[in-house]
């Protein structure tokens, strides 16, 4: 592969055949990413994707980079070996609201609290497509599903609100047939430092078709999805709608923007480095309130593979590296001749640098 | 060796070899304590072995009888193999003390009790209705009893410190009595005072005062019958430098060495749990070795990040404790279908479940052999002890990356917390056997080489990029492939890959004895010091009795089938209820015997001997 | 049975037994063309076994080899105890159903193939240069080919479908056409198509109409030469009541009936997984009996509500497959140790890692004996057909209430998608063994019966209040106790207990032959068709040899050790790499001989006839 | 034990000896527990304490009620097999910092998300005690220990915070030696239907003595401490500084009250129902701000095994319990003569409720 040629979208495509069902969001998602690889010019060779187990983690298999398939919920661990082993590669997670979010919950919390340097996605689409359907932690409380006849009891969780919680820095969202945002978003989403926590929105047509149509169908789509820029104005519904924050209540609220003149309506300028915002914003819900989208948060902050390099060639500093002394470190003694070993010995410094006991 | 200790202390007297114990509450120090007269010992030139046996609480409330902390040692002119079975003498801080460990004392052993200490509250913790040291109960030993605390106190009264802080250099009052008792130098443990109080030069000095008031006390005091002196030789061995070395010492610093010699960055994920803990802390301190040290969010996190590392390239290490390892299988199944270098370190604690934390059993032998989905083969090794504990370590590093495989090393909490001489090697004796990463032409990522093992191609490799996963893979491409036949292949070529191993091992060798002798003794892990030592007395009393020590456990050494054909009579000691007999039974259709204890205590070597002479009458 | 077919099909013909193969696209429907069949053969009363085989992918993309989705029956006059080691009759669908399935045919065997499919599209992705129907390729088979595609659109035209809804019917025609085969009653399937699309009368006409024209074509149509008609006699049953089940129905109903006779309420904690998720979803469905189902976030939260369920007093029970057992682990540890009862349940599939999820494996053996730290001996049982669950799932019930253990069901997914006609029975037959939770005066929560059994207090009864966890517990008190002794008791116990299991259970019985034989095969699980089949044909041939096949796995019947011990020869074929002869060797050291096949297929008879013969030439 | 005579908080004490290190925080909650359960009149016999593995874990054993101590970050997740076959049980569930939310993050997040009426308190000392001294994900950047012996690097995780994105809808906080105001928080977590989350600062005094000093210690306990009251104004310092809500900024902040008039500083009233304000209220760090105590959240919804009994008790109606007729459902057929089959059968009508297949 010539390093000057610039990549297109095809050449990240691999040659195994796509094994998702015919029209599944996965393939939109696969495309977008493949696009989006070519135009951030990324190198295949320094880019790996790490997946758990489901429909959306057979991705790595599509894309002509390294990739590694490993197994249920672990995506985010495996990664973080990945990244902290060599921090030069690319690392994105592809996940789903299963593998992600229910197993995986664990994990996701931890990477993002660590703030490793990584993209995750994960592919939304509130049910376990793999294992034929049953309901999932992002399903909407009343769920049928294999599992579910009667319909689920339990409130969902709300990946964006629950990436807040776990201390997220980089929090977005967007839909598996938006391909002409998804590039900007994923590119936002890698060059941010730290854990990016990206949610996609995937129709699973074969489980739960249509889940996301009350928003996403083209009709309603206008005035039901609000795309989020930064320092731009909070406006849809082609601008003819805004949000306003209700600074008593504490909430945003829908205001009608005449003329485009949002000002006058005191529309909210979208400012991503809020967090009381971003809380509102992943809390709004359809279809009393417009589905953010977008960058919703970005706030960056150390990421953790950088600290621990850092503190690791620090501590390393000054150091002598020599296997051979480090063996013979501690409380030591020489017996000079065969038989008989010698008392005269002396002390090593370091004596017991390594007890355990706290008093003496 | 301890048990052949016939008479009784009168004078001081030379001993082949002699067990102390030191018992106190766990905030009385026994530990630092026993770890002093260790080197104290070593230093004396006297081989030795060491039990720590301490509590599962951090710090239990003070007197009661599970908080009592207790340190063996067992030292002699010979070679010392186990933390002897029954001590000859016990020091007792306190009631408590006396009462759990009584009743391992050899009979007519000597007590240093602490008169200070047995006032009616402390008795009455240790459910003593009365004083044992005032009634008959210790008739049958040698009682040496009198107000060590009020002793110390008056030691230390110059230095200010208030009665809680001064009472704590009791345990070196106690630890200057026992130097005296057995002649010893008391300048290197008075350095190490001065060394490890450097930021508090009053404790450093109140300390010293009371070490040489205790060693004072033996010299000059008016000695009650029965405080002798004891004279114990130095023992035959080869000369070099020597350090003492804990089983957690000796196995991180194998694990450095041996990634060294692989060359490879090592990557250690890891949670905490007792008693595999001590690998994270001393491994976070030695990051100037390339080590990188991460403490996951879990068990299950850490080996993942640990087959992260190593599929980017570096050499991923995890390490835990039974049930902790129970959370890795499904893990070690992806690092087995992938086939990544990896290994797998379990300190064995009592089992099941919680069980016994900080108590010591060989039960996850099963675990380790069969303790996953699936037809998923894998090597696993065993140390014996301490010093043990470092070529295993350096071995596993040469296998896992050899073989490209994980590979799992299961030690114990015994072994893990245990002190023992060791003749430091020479690092430039050790083979280096170096990891290129493949970065040819492109190939098929399960490309294998002579021994199966597949390339080793990590990210960051332009040209090579591919896909891995746990799906079965195709192989010849990898890519994913369910069909029958290639599922078959796989799963031989896996299982053969790990058979192979056997081929770089060496064969089995016998401990002592040989194949003309009537009955093998076949052990693994840290019953190492009883089998041997029994085995030996056992041929001294004329039983043609061998020892044989597995360290390969998986797979076995070549020959080891053929020799144990030889014998019709196999002895399996285990602190298990009879894991390695299933493996030789299986694999060899050989009558292997079980003789299992599962109390969390070592072997007795008595018991062992015990066994031989009634297979072997 | 199937291999004894000797003379190939010309005209309508009487037949001991057929096997029939549908194959097809993944959205072509064929698991339930052959679950209709099935009904169908099952009402003409011939016995009969099936095999269904679909992919990992949810919808793989159409016409590619990897979405091919296939479902083979035999059915025959003599007992049927496999899907048939080759079918007499294939039907593709299109060319990837042909070009994945025509290794598995019969040597003269039928083809019945849709010319319509096998357009240039579909030649391609399956990976053909030219169309096999119209070169000499199938030369060797009978093929019978016209365009099944079309003539379905003619039959259904008067719906007015759109053509990809009309093409849906397809598999109606085709099973039409086979129904005329084997002369069979259209009515039973009708009636389901209306009683299936009682919301959507239009498709219910529409697929009745494609039947009935399949059908019809055969009956009328210009046959082409080799499309014959069958006649295959009903088989000797006994009389009754009679109804298909798969295995994921069966073990089902057998822990509802379970679950009742021991009279307790059922807490089913699972997460979903291939093959395992059936139980969850029948289950789900059965909330009028009792039964709670609790889809947990992830293994071990399943597993751990339904300890948790058992602490307060029902029948906990989880259920998963090899990867997702592996996770469970450290909590099965927790219910040796504390004594609850429990019930796992472990759908096997193709392993390691995630392996071949929608293969068939026995790989699990090892994981259920051995696969949890610490010395954790736990019941386990094997179900070895769909029928035999129930009662399996009835037994663990009874265990793991009787001796408070949790008890593992191995079954597998051939098991669990497999269906037979099973002889319902009467559920007054089956002992009732009702639990009573202990509500008298205060006691040990470690109070034992003769059995070892301890009591089972639950939360809630006045009085009784105490604490149980995961640490080692005092054999009297049941409070925390790691004192040595105890430690050896508690554990010793524990094994007792476990042993004590077989005390309850049946002598180990012969399925076929006896002690006199010169050889025995054992099996466990759903190697037991083909083992039996063999087994028999052997016989037939002059061969002494008998069949064993093991339910207890753990503990073992009491008379099994003298049993095997009788026999030189024994032979274990097993679905893995010799997992279940470990045991027999280590338990009995009897010389056991492995026969393996890891290739997510069930065994051929002939595989197994092929090694009976090799050890008894 | 007679029904009728008030317990008193030593009926709540086992006759176990007490195993943790003295001056351990645990036994000023233990003791605070002992004394509301008293309080409350809870009866011991429906009261069932649920824990997993550390020092804190240990609790269960030292209340005279029901009591299982099971694996490490698992009591979740058998608390909830507890609640669900037995909701007329009072469960509680007793974990640490490492055991809540490191290992057991993932079963907190989703007893939180489906609202399992429960009560967790959270023993948050920032520090793995069983284990002797390592970090906990709730130690603060830099903490030295046994695992990080050069600081840990990682940003740590806040409770509340991630309860609250967990969707948690009873959020408290207190101090261990907050004896005054425990035996009350404990009482409203216990009252609240659905999932309590309590976090209980606490010392260890062996591994991380004083970690919480900076607030807790005696002379600055009032200046950085705020006890949350519903209904009540935020005021802390005795009451001559309390917190306003700045509207713009959308963050709480201090002002000075000058002889009590809160009302002119414009001290905001707390409402326990309003999460925007709870977002803010968790967030708040010490020293810039006081610490938030007390309930800080409350907004019941229906719980998890009411919602599921009352599913099951639904699903149930008008279906007739019979094991025999349940087995006999299906696609059955009689045979009526030893011997062969009649082919004549019937199918029962619900033939094919199973079959998993999508298409025909
Ligand atoms: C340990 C383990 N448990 C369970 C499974 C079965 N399983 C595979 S994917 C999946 C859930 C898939 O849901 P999601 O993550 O939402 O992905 P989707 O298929 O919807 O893209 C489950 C439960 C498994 N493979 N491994
Ligand atoms: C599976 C498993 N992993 C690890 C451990 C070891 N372990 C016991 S307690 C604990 C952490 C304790 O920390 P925390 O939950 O904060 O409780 P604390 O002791 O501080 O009260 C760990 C890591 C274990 N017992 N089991
Ligand atoms: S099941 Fe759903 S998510 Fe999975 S591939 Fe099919 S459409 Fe996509
Ligand atoms: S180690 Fe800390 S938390 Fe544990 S008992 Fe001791 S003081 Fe308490
Ligand atoms: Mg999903
Ligand atoms: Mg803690």
């Amino acid at each position: 592969m010539n390093d000057m040629t610039p990549l297109k979208a095809a050449d990240f495509a691999t040659d195994q055949e796509v094994r998702w069902c015919p029209g599944c969001g996965d393939y939109a998602i696969l495309k977008g990413m493949q696009r989006t690889m070519a135009e951030m010019g990324a190198r295949p060779e320094n880019t790996v994707f790490v997946s758990g187990i489901g429909c959306s983690s057979r991705f790595p298999y599509y894309m002509e980079t390294y990739g590694f398939h490993t197994i249920h919920g672990r995506a985010p661990a495996v990664a973080t070996g990945v990244k902290l082993a060599n921090p030069e590669l690319d690392v994105w997670i592809i996940t789903g609201d299963g593998d992600g979010l229910s197993i995986g919950g664990n994990h996701m919390l931890h990477l993002l609290r660590r703030n490793l340097d990584c993209q995750v996605l994960l592919f939304n689409n509130e049910i376990y497509g793999l294992t034929k359907g049953q309901y999932s932690p992002t399903s909407r409380t009343g769920t049928r599903s294999p599992s579910t006849p009667y319909g689920s009891v339990d409130a969902p969780a709300e990946p964006c609100a629950f990436a807040l919680g776990a201390n997220g820095r980089f929090i977005a969202r967007c839909i598996d047939t938006a391909q002409k945002q998804m590039p900007g978003i994923l590119k936002r989403a890698h060059a941010h430092k730290g854990a990016s926590f990206v949610e996609l929105y995937q129709n699973c047509i074969v489980y739960n078709d249509d889940v996301f149509a009350d928003f996403t169908a083209k009709p309603v789509a206008a005035d039901s999805q609000i795309w989020l820029e930064h320092g731009e104005p909070m406006l849809f519904s082609n601008g003819t709608k805004g949000l306003r924050l209700n600074r008593d209540d504490l909430r945003l609220e829908i205001v009608d923007v005449v003329d485009g003149d949002w000002q006058a309506a005191d529309v909210l300028v979208h400012d991503e480095t809020r967090k009381q915002i971003a809380h509102m914003l992943v809390e709004m819900r359809h279809p009393d309130m417009p589905v953010a989208l977008g960058v919703i948060y970005c706030d960056p902050a150390p990421s953790f593979e950088q600290d621990m390099r850092t503190q690791n060639i620090e501590a390393a500093k000054g150091k002598v590296v020599d296997l051979g002394a480090l063996i013979r470190k501690g409380q030591t003694w020489e017996v000079n001749q065969k038989k008989m070993r010698e008392g005269n010995a002396h002390l090593a410094a370091a004596a017991d640098e390594n007890k355990r006991e706290p008093s003496l | 060796m301890a048990t052949q200790l016939k008479d009784q202390p009168a004078a001081a007297s030379e001993r082949e070899a002699v067990t102390v114990r030191f018992a106190g509450d766990s905030g009385d120090g026994m530990q630092l304590t026993g770890g002093q007269f260790t080197l104290s010992t070593a230093l004396a030139g006297s081989d030795l072995a060491t039990f720590p046996d301490f509590p599962a609480e951090i710090r239990a409330p003070q007197g009661t009888l599970f908080g009592v902390s207790a340190f063996q040692i067992n030292f002699g002119s010979d070679a010392i193999e186990t933390a002897g079975d029954a001590p000859d003498i016990l020091v007792a801080m306190n009631p408590a003390a006396l009462k759990s460990n009584l009743d391992a004392l050899k009979p007519g052993g000597l007590i240093i009790a602490d008169t200070g200490e047995f006032g009616a509250r402390n008795l009455k913790k240790a459910n003593y209705d009365e004083n044992p040291l005032e009634n008959d109960s210790l008739k049958d030993y040698q009682l040496v009893a009198f107000d060590i605390s009020a002793l110390t106190l008056e030691s230390v009264k110059e230095f200010g410190l208030g009665n809680k802080e001064a009472l704590r250099s009791k345990n070196m009052w106690t630890l200057g009595l026992v130097l005296w008792m057995f002649d010893r130098d008391r300048q290197p443990i008075l350095d190490w005072l001065h060394s490890k109080f450097v930021k508090a030069p009053e404790l450093a000095a109140a300390n010293a005062a009371a070490l040489n008031a205790g060693h004072a006390y033996g010299e000059t005091a008016e000695i009650q019958q029965g405080l002798g002196r004891y004279h114990v030789g130095a023992a035959e061995v080869e000369p070099g430098l020597y350090r003492t070395v804990t089983g957690g010492e000796s196995l991180s610093l194998g694990l450095v060495a041996g990634a060294s010699l692989v060359n490879l960055p090592l990557f250690f994920g890891s949670y905490p749990i007792t008693p595999a803990s001590p690998l994270l802390h001393t491994l976070a301190r030695l990051k100037e070795f390339g080590v990188t040290t991460f403490q996951a969010e879990d068990e299950i996190a850490a080996i993942c990040a640990a087959i992260g590392a190593s599929y980017a390239g570096q050499l991923g290490v995890t390490s835990s404790s039974g049930p902790g390892i129970a959370l890795k299988g499904e893990a070690m199944g992806l690092a087995i279908i992938t086939e990544l270098p990896l290994i797998i370190v379990n300190s064995q604690r009592g089992g099941p479940s919680t069980g016994l934390p900080t108590k010591t059993e060989q039960s996850d032998l099963y675990q380790a052999l069969y303790g996953r989905n699936g037809d998923a083969p894998m090597p696993v090794l065993a140390t014996r002890s301490p010093v043990d504990c470092f070529e295993v370590a350096i071995e596993a590093c040469r296998i896992a990356t050899q073989y490209m495989t994980p590979v799992m090393i299961l030690t114990d909490g015994y072994i893990a917390n245990a002190a023992e001489p060791w003749h430091v090697p020479d690092i430039e004796d050790f083979q280096p056997a170096p990891v290129t990463h493949y970065e040819g032409e492109p190939v098929s990522p399960y490309k294998r080489d002579e021994k199966l093992a597949r390339v080793w191609i990590k990210p960051g490799t332009p040209g090579l990029m591919h896909r891995i996963g746990g799906i079965e893979k195709n192989f010849e491409t990898g890519n994913i492939d369910y069909a029958p036949a290639n599922h078959q292949k796989m799963t031989d070529t896996r299982q053969q890959k790990v058979m192979n191993v056997a081929d770089s091992i060496p064969d089995q060798a016998f401990e002592i004895g040989g194949p003309d002798d009537d009955m093998v003794v076949v052990g693994w892990g840290s019953t190492f010091g009883p089998i041997h030592q029994a085995v030996k007395a056992a041929r001294r009393g004329g039983a043609k009795v061998a020892h044989v020590h597995i360290r390969h456990l998986w797979p076995m050494p070549k020959n080891l089938g053929p020799l144990l054909k030889g014998f019709d009579k196999i002895l399996v000691p285990e602190m298990n209820t009879g894991q390695l007999k299933t493996v030789l039974r299986d694999q060899f259709l050989v009558d292997a015997k079980p003789l299992n204890k599962v109390s969390g205590q070592p072997f007795k070597i008595a018991e062992i001997k015990a066994a031989i002479t009634e297979m072997l009458p």
